[in-house]
């Protein structure tokens, strides 16, 4: 791919060089290969170079106005997600906010809901005309009509900013946590205020965590169905994945090859947006990490304490327990029809859902299935952040670049891909099985675990590298002893960013799962479709008590070194 | 590759043997009913089954045939037209099953595919908020200004159904049925599923839905209630079709002869779908087929199978377009 | 208005009694230093003048501003204490260019643009670092780094500067000068500098007094003079410079040391056992017979002066004779010593 | 077997040649010194043999490998090159205690673990850090982590040793013990140490050659009393120790300071104007009417000396004198100057 990068290799075929190109390797059979091979076949017609289809696609004016669409409301929301995320990640990890811990843990409970089960529930809480919690405040405040209405513009980027602000809360919060606080020290002492340090010193040190997490919100929005189908159609909001699954859904070549062409616009764009604020960073060093220890220091908030964290715990109830409590009480109602009161509960769903051995296999499917994807994407991840930040080769960015390509795409597109590309026309069969599942968990969220990893990386003091090699560790070895427990935070972040939404995904599932390998987004989507939307809310509140459990654990086994 | 059908050790049965992959968009418990019988039936053959939405399937098998790797042996989605499609690109293994005469619905008459279920695009109303005698009794009923931001239908983007009962009824009405009920306020979701819970919870109060959706909710004591519109209920008659390309030819002309025996049917009708039989039961709740038959709307499968791309686009910009 | 004014200020990290009991009034344009071993406490006492550690107990006055007690919960947050400070682990901005690093402290101020300019690149001529207003951190060496945070603390004039080891990684020829700016600077707006260095000739050349740590104590305050001349106790005379111990008997008036067959004139209130301190320029080298005389061990060379080591019947006796340094004494030789002075401890 | 050869090296940083064909012969065993002023290349030169950066020309080689040619496309990666390092900046990992940083590079080699506790906490004794073995480095003063740095480039014994700055936050006493270590260590297990220092003593009493480097380039390479008393010229003179500069005539075999009204014996190579450079402590104070005259301008109490500027013909001539620590001139009194020896360079 660049021949810099192949001289370099040749030169130090060493082991870090063998590492890094065995990744390399990886990651353009699995995620750019599929990708590139299915924008190839969208500009080739019955085996000739045709650009029709890209003449009908790009030449049709609906498609731009959706285009449009999906840029407007992706930028608006990464710009609020960072706005909201930021301070909060401040608050939380730097100051002596009361109960930070706890907060900590709830501002990333959303990102353990599947998101079409989160608007589903906004939906029940904002609907204009029966919302819960519109018929409250009309109740409470003796209103005319209903003061919301989830159905709009103002609605879509309210249900995205909640659940995929975590991207960039979690992100900034772990290169947070890390800094050296004598930087923040001495801003204060150049006469700063706690809030002029945190804007002039510790917010352009964030920068890259602080892109890194913009740019997977971005990302997110952009290539997200679940959303736009749930709150944005009723609304007459198109977006490109609603165009985009509309050709996938003729059923036909065409209408794949229409679909191709149109994702490759999403492509474009999220890859523009990461190449600009890599130029953006380069110029700038943003070592936080250095080799001199200082101690950790918490910014007092005085006077504003109390007040900051009734602030803070609004923003907590209103994102996090409504939503999650109008889960849970569908969970536990008896008919949907009737208002909720104590004789409209019971717990019969949960014992039926309890009871239910289909369930268990789809969540152990699940779990091994996303375990693996961000097992692999994690450890991928960390040698392409490795390559990206840490050497000086050129095209050291391109690994990155593909990463992206597959997280701007929308899942139909990617699965659509992988059939075409693992079912054996290259040699390489792995359609129908666990693995297909994997590959494609992998190809869609890599780039979570990079940029993650990436952003945190490019802030250690490279002295602490080399130290380790100095003693005579290799370099994996330093890798894993200096490295990774530095930026250990990130790395979990980064692991955990991939599997919760593999763990829950649906869109690519349902079209890759094998009569064996059903997960358990699937299972919810035919429980929320078909079946029952109580018992699709009890799954829902089941995997995230799993999750929060689980994490729990890990938190105390690792003395919170591994853990959200 | 699950299509290939390999010789049974033990030759003691006569019956079918292999494996058999029946792509289908029937609902997952409907399927676990069918499990046991056909276990019966077929002891030898592994049946396999991959569920999802119609459009769904219908994306997976294009991908397949992108790969020139198609899997199933059988398939049985929602949408008529999609196997006229099929058809055309040759796709579809021509079988004349002996049961195809009991068949009072739709069949190809070359016996490329033939009916096996009867869905029917109706409207429904949720009985708590509106009372029996207010409720809409015909599609034009919902144009009516009490319905005023009440109403909703399923995207005929993202949905088989949604999409023959928008060609039905724009072929009936002209577009400009559909621009007034725009104007009346009526929203489109993405699918029945979406519209049966806001209905059971009245966000909506009527919506044009599969009856099989609302005989299943109803069915459970929900406030929700059928009415087969004057103006013509859309009969929609799913098929069964084998693919030519299916390696257990046999075994799957032996499945596709199951389904249309009164014993497959049955079946069907426990998933609160029509019977494509005469002598099958209706589902639990429905009125007879022939009742609202006479007078049921008669989509033109061809028609709907080449004008796909206009009519979804027509609907897009006259009902979606902001 | 700078008078800072320490009572009794305590600090604990868990067990660890970081700062005990620190008391001190230092003078308004005052140049304190506190001088003492690795780890005695230095950096945590700065800090809470500074307000980035909270004492314990004890309270701190800056000019007349009560900034920190714990008894009657008062903390003044450190932006409001006008203070300059080089920390020792430097603390330059890595996204910042050096002039920008050096211009934030008047940014902050509000001052205006050209006047930011003019200070920032006369700040920067000070600690020879012209020419570099355009790097970032990343691209200076160590020394580099460190001026540029010394350049940050003195920018804006503050009424209090605290440096914490700020001249540490500069060679003795830039370090001078750096000494020379700073006691200019001193001088010019009559700031008061609290000093924390490692360095004993640094704090003798520019304090005005020296506070002498020890785990957290302080040992002695004083003009340089007095902390090495008279030092209070056997361990300030140990850390201040070099000295030899030796066994000995305190008499009045004088001090008598057996090992040495010597009897000095010397100053002290008590009698009995003792230990004589001297230090090893109080001593020099002879061929007067008279004198004591020792065999020498051990001769480094130190460019300056040399420094021997003397055997003088079985004591060894570490002697630096400047006046010696071109001398043609080596070792084996036997040589005399003269004793010019010394320090009695009781033992 | 750590011989160390370096040929030629040079190392741009864009524009800026931080080293300029470097060339210096380390031997077996040998304790070499760069020095230089801040930012003159020390540390990039120490960061190139132990290859964390590529030179850009030039031939690196350590015992018989060849570790660094870019001519030859030849790299060894740093942990290839089995050598013991301290960073000007510690690099002191903060997520491992004391112990397990200076166990590491014994854990790397797989030792067994009752050996690398024994000479894990060894070497913490070494730097006198028994007793914090637990702690993490953010629980730790400077000069503790610092200890922790070089506790960690000694415990596993390299044969070479690359040191920038190690004693740099240690107060005098600590560093002197350590300077004690680090030659005992050195002569012990005959290790090569290039050692980067700022302080002139420290190389004048530790090394066995110095390296001066001026800008990127090598000044002079010799024993410390090569340097100190035969500098190359005016630029080492005035950086290795303090000199005062007096224009002079140079004549055969002696040399002329006319503001002195002074002519004094001297060995050069050419006649004609010439600077006569002497150092303080080549002058002593006298009382001798006969010597040259002074006015006492200003005097620094050194503790060990006084440093005394004295005016003589409108000339700020500066002296050092140890002998006269305890004199009781004083600023504004008259004095005589001995002047002992006088370097002499070209103008
Ligand atoms: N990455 C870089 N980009 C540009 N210039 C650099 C870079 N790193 C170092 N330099 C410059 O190279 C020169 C040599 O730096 P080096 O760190 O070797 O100095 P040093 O002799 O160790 O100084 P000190 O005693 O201050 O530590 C300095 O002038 C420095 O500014
Ligand atoms: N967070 C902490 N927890 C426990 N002990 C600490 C902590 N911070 C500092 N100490 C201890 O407190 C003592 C004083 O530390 P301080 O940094 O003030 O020393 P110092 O005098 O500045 O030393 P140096 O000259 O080495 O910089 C040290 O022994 C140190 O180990
Ligand atoms: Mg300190
Ligand atoms: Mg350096």
């Amino acid at each position: 791919m660049n021949r810099s990068f192949f001289s370099s290799l040749k030169t130090n075929l060493d082991l870090k060089w063998l590492v890094i190109f065995v990744s390399v390797g990886l990651l353009l059979l699995f995620t750019a290969f599929p990708m590139l091979y299915l924008v190839l076949r969208s500009l080739m017609v019955e085996g000739t170079l045709d650009l029709t289809t890209y003449w009908e696609v790009y030449g049709n004016i609906v498609n731009w106005k959706s285009f449009v669409n999906t840029i407007y409301i992706s930028l608006l929301v990464t710009l609020v997600s960072v706005a909201i995320s930021f301070p909060l990640a401040w608050l939380v990890g730097r100051t002596d906010l009361p109960g930070k811990g706890f907060f900590r843990t709830a501002f990333v409970t959303s990102y353990m809901i599947p998101p079409y089960v989160g608007a589903i529930a906004w939906t029940q809480l904002l609907n204009p005309s029966v919302g819960y919690l519109n018929e409250w405040l009309v109740h409470v405040f003796n209103l005319s009509a209903s003061p919301f209405d989830i159905y709009g513009i103002g609605g879509l980027i309210w249900c995205f900013t909640l659940f995929y602000s975590p991207f960039a809360f979690i992100t900034i919060s772990r290169a947070l946590e890390k800094m050296d606080p004598s930087l923040e020290e001495a801003s204060r002492v150049s006469g700063d205020s706690p809030l002029g340090t945190l804007w002039r010193v510790t917010l352009p040190l964030m920068f890259p965590s602080i892109f890194a997490g913009g740019v997977l919100v971005f990302i997110g929005v952009g290539s997200a169905f679940g959303i736009p189908a749930i709150v944005g159609m009723p609304a007459q909001i198109e977006v490109l994945t609603t165009r985009i699954v509309t050709y996938v859904y003729m059923g036909t070549g065409k209408g794949i090859r229409e679909a191709t062409a149109l994702a490759v616009s999403l492509m474009l764009v999220a890859n523009f947006i990461l190449y600009a604020s890599t130029m953006l960073m380069n110029r700038r060093d943003y070592v936080t990490i250095s080799g001199k220890s200082t101690r950790p220091g918490l910014v007092e908030l005085g006077i504003w304490k109390w007040p900051l964290a009734a602030l803070v715990s609004l923003y907590g109830f209103v994102a996090i327990f409504l939503p999650l409590g109008s889960i849970l009480v569908t969970s536990l109602i008896k008919s949907l029809s009737r208002p909720i009161s104590f004789d409209n509960l019971t717990i019969t769903n949960w014992l039926t859902a309890i009871k239910n051995e289909q369930y268990m296999d789809t969540l152990w499917n699940s779990f091994i299935s996303a375990g693996l994807a961000a097992t692999i994407a994690t450890v991928l991840a960390v040698f392409i952040a490795y390559l990206l930040v840490k050497t000086r080769v050129s095209g050291r960015g391109i690994p990155d670049g593909l990463s992206t390509l597959g997280g701007a795409t929308p899942s139909i597109v990617i699965a659509l891909a992988l059939i075409i590309t693992f079912s054996g026309e290259f040699g390489l069969n792995l359609y129908s099985t666990m693995a297909i599942l994997v590959v494609g968990y992998m190809v869609k969220y890599l780039t979570m675990a990079v940029r993650t990893i990436a952003a945190s990386l490019s802030q250690v003091h490279s002295s602490l590298e080399e130290a380790a090699l100095n003693s005579g560790a290799n370099w994996l070895q330093a890798l894993r002893d200096v490295m990774l427990p530095l930026i250990g935070p990130s790395i979990v972040a980064g692991w955990f960013l991939v599997f919760m939404p593999s763990f829950y995904e649906l869109t690519m599932s349902i079209i890759l799962y094998g009569s064996q390998t059903k997960t358990i987004g699937v299972l919810l989507y035919e429980l929320q479709t078909y079946a029952d939307p109580q018992d699709a809310s009890v799954l829902a509140v089941i995997i995230l008590f799993i999750v929060l459990a689980g994490n729990v654990i890990l938190r105390k086994v690792s003395k919170g070194a591994i853990g959200i | 590759g699950c299509g290939g059908g390999k010789p049974a050790e033990t030759p003691k049965s006569k019956g079918p043997q292999g494996t058999v992959m029946i792509y289908t968009s029937i609902y997952p418990d409907i399927i676990e009913l069918i499990k046991p019988e056909m276990k019966k039936q077929f002891p030898d053959l592994d049946v396999q089954w991959f569920q999802a939405g119609t459009e769904k399937v219908m994306a997976k098998i294009a991908g397949e045939i992108e790969a020139k790797k198609v899997q199933a042996d059988l398939i049985m989605v929602a949408d008529p037209s999609y196997y006229l499609t099929l058809k055309d690109q040759n796709l579809l293994l021509k079988y004349d099953s002996p049961n195809r005469k009991d068949i009072v619905a739709n069949k190809d008459t070359e016996g490329y595919w033939t009916g096996v279920r009867i869905s029917n695009m109706i409207i429904a109303y949720n009985t708590a908020k509106v009372s029996e005698a207010d409720a809409p009794k015909s599609f034009k009923d919902l144009l009516e200004p009490k319905w005023n931001g009440k109403i909703a239908m399923p995207s005929p983007l993202l949905s088989g159904t949604a999409y023959v009962a928008a060609g039905v009824l724009s072929d009936k009405y002209g577009w400009e049925y559909f621009e007034q009920l725009r104007q009346n306020g009526m929203k489109v979701e993405e699918g029945n599923s979406a519209l049966q819970n806001k209905l059971v919870r009245g966000e909506y109060h009527a919506v044009m839905i599969l009856e099989e959706n609302i005989l299943k909710i109803g069915a459970k004591g929900e406030p929700v209630k059928v009415v087969y519109p004057a103006d013509g209920t859309i009969i929609i008659p799913s098929p069964i079709a084998i693919l030519n390309s299916s390696k257990n030819q046999e075994a799957a002309k032996a499945v596709l002869d199951w389904f249309l025996t009164k014993q497959g049917q049955e079946v069907i009708v426990k998933g609160w779908m029509h019977s494509v039989r005469d002598d099958v039961n209706p589902p639990q709740g429905a009125p007879a087929l022939k009742t609202f038959a006479e007078n049921a709307a008669k989509p033109d499968w061809a028609k709907l199978a080449k004008d796909n791309e206009t009519v979804k686009e027509t609907f897009r910009s006259k009902v979606l377009d902001k | 208005m700078a008078e800072v004014k320490i009572e009794s200020v305590t600090k604990l990290f868990g067990e660890v009694k970081a700062v005990n009991a620190f008391s001190a009034l230092i003078r308004n344009g005052e140049f304190l230093s506190i001088l003492g071993p690795s780890g005695c406490g230095k950096t945590t006492m700065l800090r809470m003048i500074a307000g980035f550690e909270k004492a314990n107990s004890g309270e701190i006055y800056i000019g007349d501003h009560l900034v920190s007690s714990p008894e009657k919960k008062i903390f003044a947050p450190p932006e409001k204490r006008n203070i300059g400070m080089v920390f020792q682990s430097y603390a330059v901005w890595p996204h910042m260019s050096v002039f920008d690093n050096v211009a934030y402290p008047l940014k902050i101020k509000g001052i205006a643009k050209d006047i930011i300019r003019e200070k920032t690149l006369q700040a920067l001529d000070m600690v020879h670092l012209d020419g570099y207003a355009d790097r970032l951190p990343s691209q200076l060496s160590g020394g580099q780094q460190q001026r540029v945070a010394l350049a940050r603390a003195l920018v804006s004039e503050p009424q209090l500067l605290l440096l914490d080891e700020p001249l540490s990684n500069l060679d003795a020829k830039l370090r001078e000068s750096m000494r020379f700016e700073i006691k200019e600077l001193q001088k010019k707006l009559n700031v008061t500098v609290v000093y924390v260095t490692h360095d004993q000739a640094e704090a003798m050349a520019m304090s005005d007094r020296i506070v002498v740590m020890h785990q957290g104590v302080i040992q002695q305050i004083g003009s340089p003079l007095e902390v090495y001349e008279t030092p209070a106790n056997r361990v300030i005379a140990d850390f201040i410079g070099l000295v030899n111990f030796i066994d000995a008997e305190a008499r009045q008036d004088t001090v008598h040391i057996p090992s040495l067959g010597l009897t000095l004139p010397s100053q002290h209130d008590f009698s009995g056992k003792a230990v004589a301190a001297i230090r090893p320029e109080y001593i020099s080298l002879t061929q007067d017979e008279q004198a004591v005389q020792g065999t020498i061990v051990h001769k480094v060379y130190l460019g300056d002066a040399v420094d021997w080591r003397i055997d003088v019947n079985g004591a060894q006796i570490r002697v630096i004779d400047k006046a010696a340094a071109l001398s043609q004494y080596s070792s084996g030789d036997r040589v005399g010593l003269e004793f010019k002075k010394v320090m009695v401890f009781p033992e």
